[in-house]
């Protein structure tokens, strides 16, 4: 595959000359002065190809033969070749990923109007609206060149919503890095961030939460994932499929490039190593400006009606997106590849055809409207072109100047790349890692002691507020965001006239991963389930990126397994589907992968934005509640991996049904007007979780724990399935009765008190502290660290 | 004192959204002979006494490592003339 | 009432602009960047946004565009023209206000509730203001450092030509802290804070940009 | 098709935070003999034929109109040598 991103295919041989470039002699360029078209294929079986190289094993190479029935023209090898490579088919993960449809019940179908194998899920909101969300890695391309690694990265989720047939309203950001003080780190943090607001800002896409975590298990390995929400109208909904002979393919866009050719097979057949750059995809460039183009120009399409089929360009260009729309659709299709307008001429047929040049579409259009469809595109500065047509002989052909150089069956190439049952075993070292529990580690005692450990975690890299990155972000842009960081999740108005709404979370407690990946995955889910019920918003649809290691090592193998097990039965109890989502393996360097980190984003819907429920404590003289259960569970918490460095034991207990009737709670009260404040308790535990609802508006609050618990515990565990509210006095009786019928327990903490320079944060018989001084812990951690 | 430009260019191969923004705004403006633009960085670097070949490596590596991003960027880097 | 907006590719808060004359009583009425024609509006508002991704100079090549030959011969004849953010950059690209806007001196955008200071309430845009009242709105850009030279400067000052002023830290090098300034007539304003994002206390900054809208709206009622 | 290249550079006098930003960044990278940085744009335009007055003339007046800002910017333009 590096030979087809290698730039220094000689450039002065006219484009017809250039096939593969034999791997072993740099000089040894084996070219033809025309392309290897299907003709030649079948005279010269024998012709030796660079098969290997560009990823595929021999029994596919062999496979392949069969499926055409003659050895594969160099441009159906360089597209099978991405086509089956991990990153496009999924060979790996298929098998585990089946879970998903077998765990679906008919309530969880219910509202799914589009689920998994589009390019994003679709649930049906209400009031005649859909919301489609995916989420979506981009990681190796941000290891390489993180401004437009992460930038192309939006680019990239946002055309797959997109091409739904939907307004993009939002995105949010999933980030690991390694740690704060590593110098790649600094390298690769500052960089991603202004490429995601870079990208996203001039998009004009409101960026309305993500997290951002540092752990060395990162460095050499961050991970980017990119969430988009787009908004549509039932009768708006698109697919990508070809159908009716006759209609016409437009690709239309940004012209085609040298970029990141061949990226995709190199992004997932290869990981990282101390080789360096020879092994690195080539990278892509992203222009947020076009993609706006093409958003307000495809918008426009689809309100006109002039649509029948769409995909967007994406991991392997054309090659994915002609054989993906020919095989969901009911024939096959026939494009002129000469046609294609490029940015650079020089571009040989293989490449145009595997080149990942960013902010391209192609839609399938009735011939009687492709006039309109170029209009349109012209008004919006768009270029667009026919570049062939939809047929019914179920083949698609790819013909370069008269000469066919592609000839195969679509299904072949997008839907039947071989499966690989890849061997997974649980480590044995995984039963010793349960053993070493956090329970033997020094706790704080004293009041003093419990005062320095809060702060100590406030200031933590993952704890600490997150401002430097986002305020990065424009979240207000489309005027419709009600909450935005840092609030549990960012919700985003659908409709002006009944408020209806939808709020997005993303969540992942990567040590508790690593610690059981199976209970992990269920509270990465519990989490942003939490997170969205907090707001006041039903959950009702997930979707999912799942980050691991090396697919070829049975550990990584086993803890994906798990993990994706965990993951479809959590989903199954919570009665909520997983839409869509995304597979990243090879996030590993030499021997270490990076902690598994299913990164889980929930989507919920509210009838009523005003009703929504923000997190901090606004007013003085309200009554805080803890609604939950805590227990003694500090095993790979935040306290253990910041005060001791330790990782070991068993993750808190998931009780998914405790978590549903939690949101039971925290949904019925924000309905009911009852809830002034709630937030949810993750990382960091009650603690942190008091320390960001004060810091919010700047209110303090003066709480007592409960005496039958150890003070420590109840401040610092990270027990699931648990929340702090604050109401007005007179709502307490009706919120009681509330967490009565749910069967959730709840324990008066305390209320909270003023605000100005006076505020402070107060625990009965243990300590207080100013929200000054919280505030000079939490706030300078990430501009200290970058700003220098 | 002595002037050391070096000057940052996107990579031939790679999209340079900025030259094709510039490109298209110049027929609109009447400019009609110009088929092709790229945008690139211009950096002028003072620097201190004469430019020794040690310095002129300093700067390189300062334009290899600070002033351009190898993977999309190449860069030229010239002594002016006074 | 008919406020126009124009729509430049690339601009963003042309919806948010829309929606804040909505609210205000106003007809919104939209703008296209090639038409030369103003529609017959009352005012008209250049929003933010990156129009042609403000690849090459912030609202450089939007000057250019043909509804701005109309937008420049109605500013100078009087029309109430507010421009934001990209907009404000638009203008002083078009020479209908005086300086520039340069790259943040944080070298990073930022998005944030910024409180200002409206100095002067003597313009179309500001005239349901009071002069020192401080305001909360929206601060988004990557691009919001204002610079003029030094007899600029004094000229700004000395006429009253500064509409508005950042409080506290200077959020982006701006000189004299200049968050907005008008032409001399006072019809012609450019701000880099957005007042359309502070028009909705759902979804923005709190209601304190609102009257940058009713403000032009009863100008226009009393013209 | 000839190359001209048009430099724009921020004024001496006006503040230029992107060249500052490198000016504090040189030394932490161990790089101690530059006095003072200044970055501008660079662009390269593909011109039809061959580049007569006329030819430049126009593109001097894109170089002032479009590609730089008086007020704050200064540009040069030249015919780059084969
Ligand atoms: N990369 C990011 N992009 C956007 N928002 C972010 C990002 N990282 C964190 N946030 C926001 O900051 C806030 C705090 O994050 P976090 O502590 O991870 O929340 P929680 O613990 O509730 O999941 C949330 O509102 C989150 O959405
Ligand atoms: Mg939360």
């Amino acid at each position: 595959m590096e030979r087809l991103t290698d730039r220094r295919i000689p450039r002065e041989l006219p484009p017809q000359s250039i096939a593969f470039r034999s791997d072993d002699a740099a000089d040894a360029v084996t070219t033809r002065l025309r392309p290897d078209t299907v003709d030649e294929a079948a005279r010269t079986p024998d012709f030796p190809q660079p098969w290997a190289d560009l990823g595929l094993k021999p029994d596919e190479y062999a496979q392949l033969g069969e499926v055409l029935g003659r050895r594969p023209t160099a441009a159906e090898l360089a597209m099978y070749s991405v086509m089956w490579s991990e990153h496009c088919s999924y060979k790996s993960s298929k098998v585990d990923l089946r879970r998903f449809a077998e765990t679906m019940t008919d309530t969880m179908r219910k509202s799914l109007l589009v689920g998994i194998g589009e390019n994003a899920g679709v649930v049906d909101v209400g009031h005649g609206y859909a919301v489609t969300f995916k989420i979506e890695s981009h990681n190796h391309p941000t290891y390489v060149e993180p401004y437009q690694g992460a930038a192309t990265g939006i680019g990239g989720i946002v055309r797959d919503i997109l091409s739904m047939g939907a307004r993009p309203v939002a995105v949010l950001d999933a980030l690991r890095f390694g740690p704060l003080d590593a110098a790649d780190t600094h390298r690769v943090a500052p960089a991603a961030v202004a490429g995601i607001g870079g990208y996203g800002n001039c998009l004009g896409l409101p960026n309305i939460g993500g997290e951002v975590v540092f752990d060395s298990s990162y460095a050499g390995n961050p991970l980017v994932n990119a969430l988009c929400v787009g908004v549509l109208r039932h009768e708006q909904l698109h697919l990508a499929q070809a159908s009716g002979d006759g209609n016409r393919v437009i690709l239309y866009g940004a012209r085609t490039g040298g970029d990141g050719i061949g990226g995709v097979s190199v992004l997932a057949s290869e990981t990282f190593d101390e080789r360096g750059p020879t092994k690195r995809p080539s990278v892509q460039v992203g222009d947020p400006f076009m993609e706006k183009l093409l958003i307000e120009c495809t918008l426009q399409l689809f309100a006109e009606g002039l649509v029948s089929g769409i995909q967007d360009l994406g991991g392997a260009g054309l090659s994915c997106a002609t054989a993906e729309l020919a095989s969901a659709g009911d024939g096959g299709m026939h494009i002129d590849l000469e046609l294609v307008p490029l940015r650079d001429p020089t571009l040989s047929p293989e490449e145009i055809l595997m080149s990942e040049s960013q902010e391209r579409m192609m839609a399938i259009v009735e011939p009687q409207n492709v006039e309109r469809f170029l209009n349109i595109c012209q008004r919006w500065d768009v270029d667009a072109t026919v570049i062939g047509e939809v047929t019914d002989r179920g083949r698609l052909v790819v013909d370069w100047h008269g000469e066919t150089i592609v000839d195969v069956p679509p299904h072949s190439v997008a839907d039947e790349a071989p499966i690989c049952q890849r061997p997974f075993a649980r480590p044995t070292e995984q039963s010793s890692l349960q053993a070493d529990s956090a329970d033997r580690l020094p706790r704080p005692g004293t009041g003093s002691e419990l005062r320095a450990t809060l702060l100590r975690l406030a200031a933590s890299p993952n704890l600490c507020d997150k401002s430097w990155v986002t305020d990065q972000y424009d979240r207000y842009v489309r005027g419709n965001t009600v909450l935005a960081q840092p609030e549990d999740a960012g919700l985003i108005r659908v409709d002006e006239q009944s408020g209806l709404g939808v709020a997005v979370a993303t969540d992942c407690n990567a040590r508790f991963v690593r610690l059981d990946p199976y209970a992990g995955a269920q509270l990465a889910l519990a989490e942003a389930y939490r997170n969205v019920a907090t707001t006041g918003a039903r959950p009702i649809a997930v979707t999912d990126c799942l980050n691991f290691g090396s697919p070829e090592n049975p550990a990584v193998m086993w803890q994906f397994a798990e993990a994706v097990r965990g993951l479809a039965e959590g989903c199954r109890e919570l009665g909520i589907p997983v839409t869509g989502g995304n597979v990243s393996f090879y996030n590993s360097t030499g021997n270490s992968a990076i902690l598994p980190t299913p990164v889980i984003g929930v989507l919920g819907v509210i009838d009523d934005v005003r009703r929504r429920t923000p997190l901090g404590f606004a007013a003085a003289q309200r009554a805080i509640y803890l609604l939950g259960q805590t227990l003694d569970e500090l095993s790979g918490s935040e306290w253990a991996s910041v005060v001791h460095g330790h990782l070991g034991g068993l993750p808190p207990r998931t009780d998914l049904d405790a978590e549903r009737r939690l949101a039971e709670v925290l949904v019925g009260g924000g309905r009911e007007g009852l809830l002034e404040s709630a937030h949810d308790l993750s990382d960091g535990g009650l603690g942190q979780a008091l320390v960001e609802a004060c810091l919010r508006c700047d209110v303090g609050a003066r709480i007592d724990l409960p005496a039958a618990q150890d003070a420590f515990v109840a401040l610092f565990s990270e027990s699931a399935a648990r929340a702090i509210v604050s109401l007005r006095p007179e709502n307490e009786e009706r919120l009681a009765a509330l967490c009565q019928d749910s069967g959730v327990p709840f324990t008066k903490l305390g209320e909270t008190a003023g605000r100005g320079a006076s505020a402070a944060l107060e625990v009965g018989g243990q300590f207080a502290t100013p929200l000054a001084e919280l505030r000079a812990v939490w706030s300078p951690t990430l501009p200290a660290a970058f700003d220098t | 004192m002595t002037r050391v430009v070096v000057d940052v260019m996107p990579k031939r191969d790679l999209l340079d959204p900025q030259g094709k923004a510039v490109l298209g705004a110049l027929p609109r403006l009447g400019f009609e002979c110009v088929r092709d633009v790229r945008q690139g960085k211009r950096f002028e670097l003072e620097v201190d006494g004469d430019v020794t070949e040690d310095r002129l490596a300093e700067v390189r590596r300062a334009a290899e490592t600070l002033l351009s991003k190898p993977v999309i960027e190449d860069y030229t880097v010239r002594v002016e003339p006074e | 009432m008919r406020v126009g907006v124009v729509t430049f590719p690339g601009s963003l808060d042309d919806v948010d602009a829309c929606r804040a004359i909505r609210l205000a009583g106003g007809d919104d009425v939209p703008l296209w960047h090639g038409d030369e024609s103003l529609r017959d509006v009352d005012a008209v508002v250049l929003p933010g946004g990156f129009s042609y991704g403000d690849y090459l100079r912030c609202g450089a090549i939007a000057r250019f565009a043909p509804v701005m030959n109309a937008v420049v011969a109605a500013a100078q004849s009087g029309l109430p023209v507010l421009g934001i953010c990209n907009g404000f950059q638009i203008l002083c690209e078009s020479l209908l206000l005086p300086g520039a806007l340069i790259r943040n001196d944080s070298r990073r955008f930022v998005c944030r509730d910024q409180r200002v200071r409206i100095e002067r309430a003597s313009t179309a845009w500001t005239a349901q203001y009071t002069a020192g009242e401080e305001v909360t709105l929206v601060l988004k850009n990557g691009e919001g450092g204002y610079v003029a030279n030094s007899s600029t400067l004094e000229e700004l000052e000395r006429e009253g030509q500064v509409v508005a002023r950042y409080l506290g830290p200077n959020p982006n090098g701006s000189m004299h802290e200049i968050a907005g300034i008008c032409n001399g007539r006072g019809n012609v304003v450019g701000l880099m804070p957005h007042p359309e994002h502070a028009a909705d206390d759902l979804c923005g900054a709190g209601t304190d940009g609102f009257r940058f809208f009713t403000s032009v709206l009863h100008a226009a009622l009393s013209a």
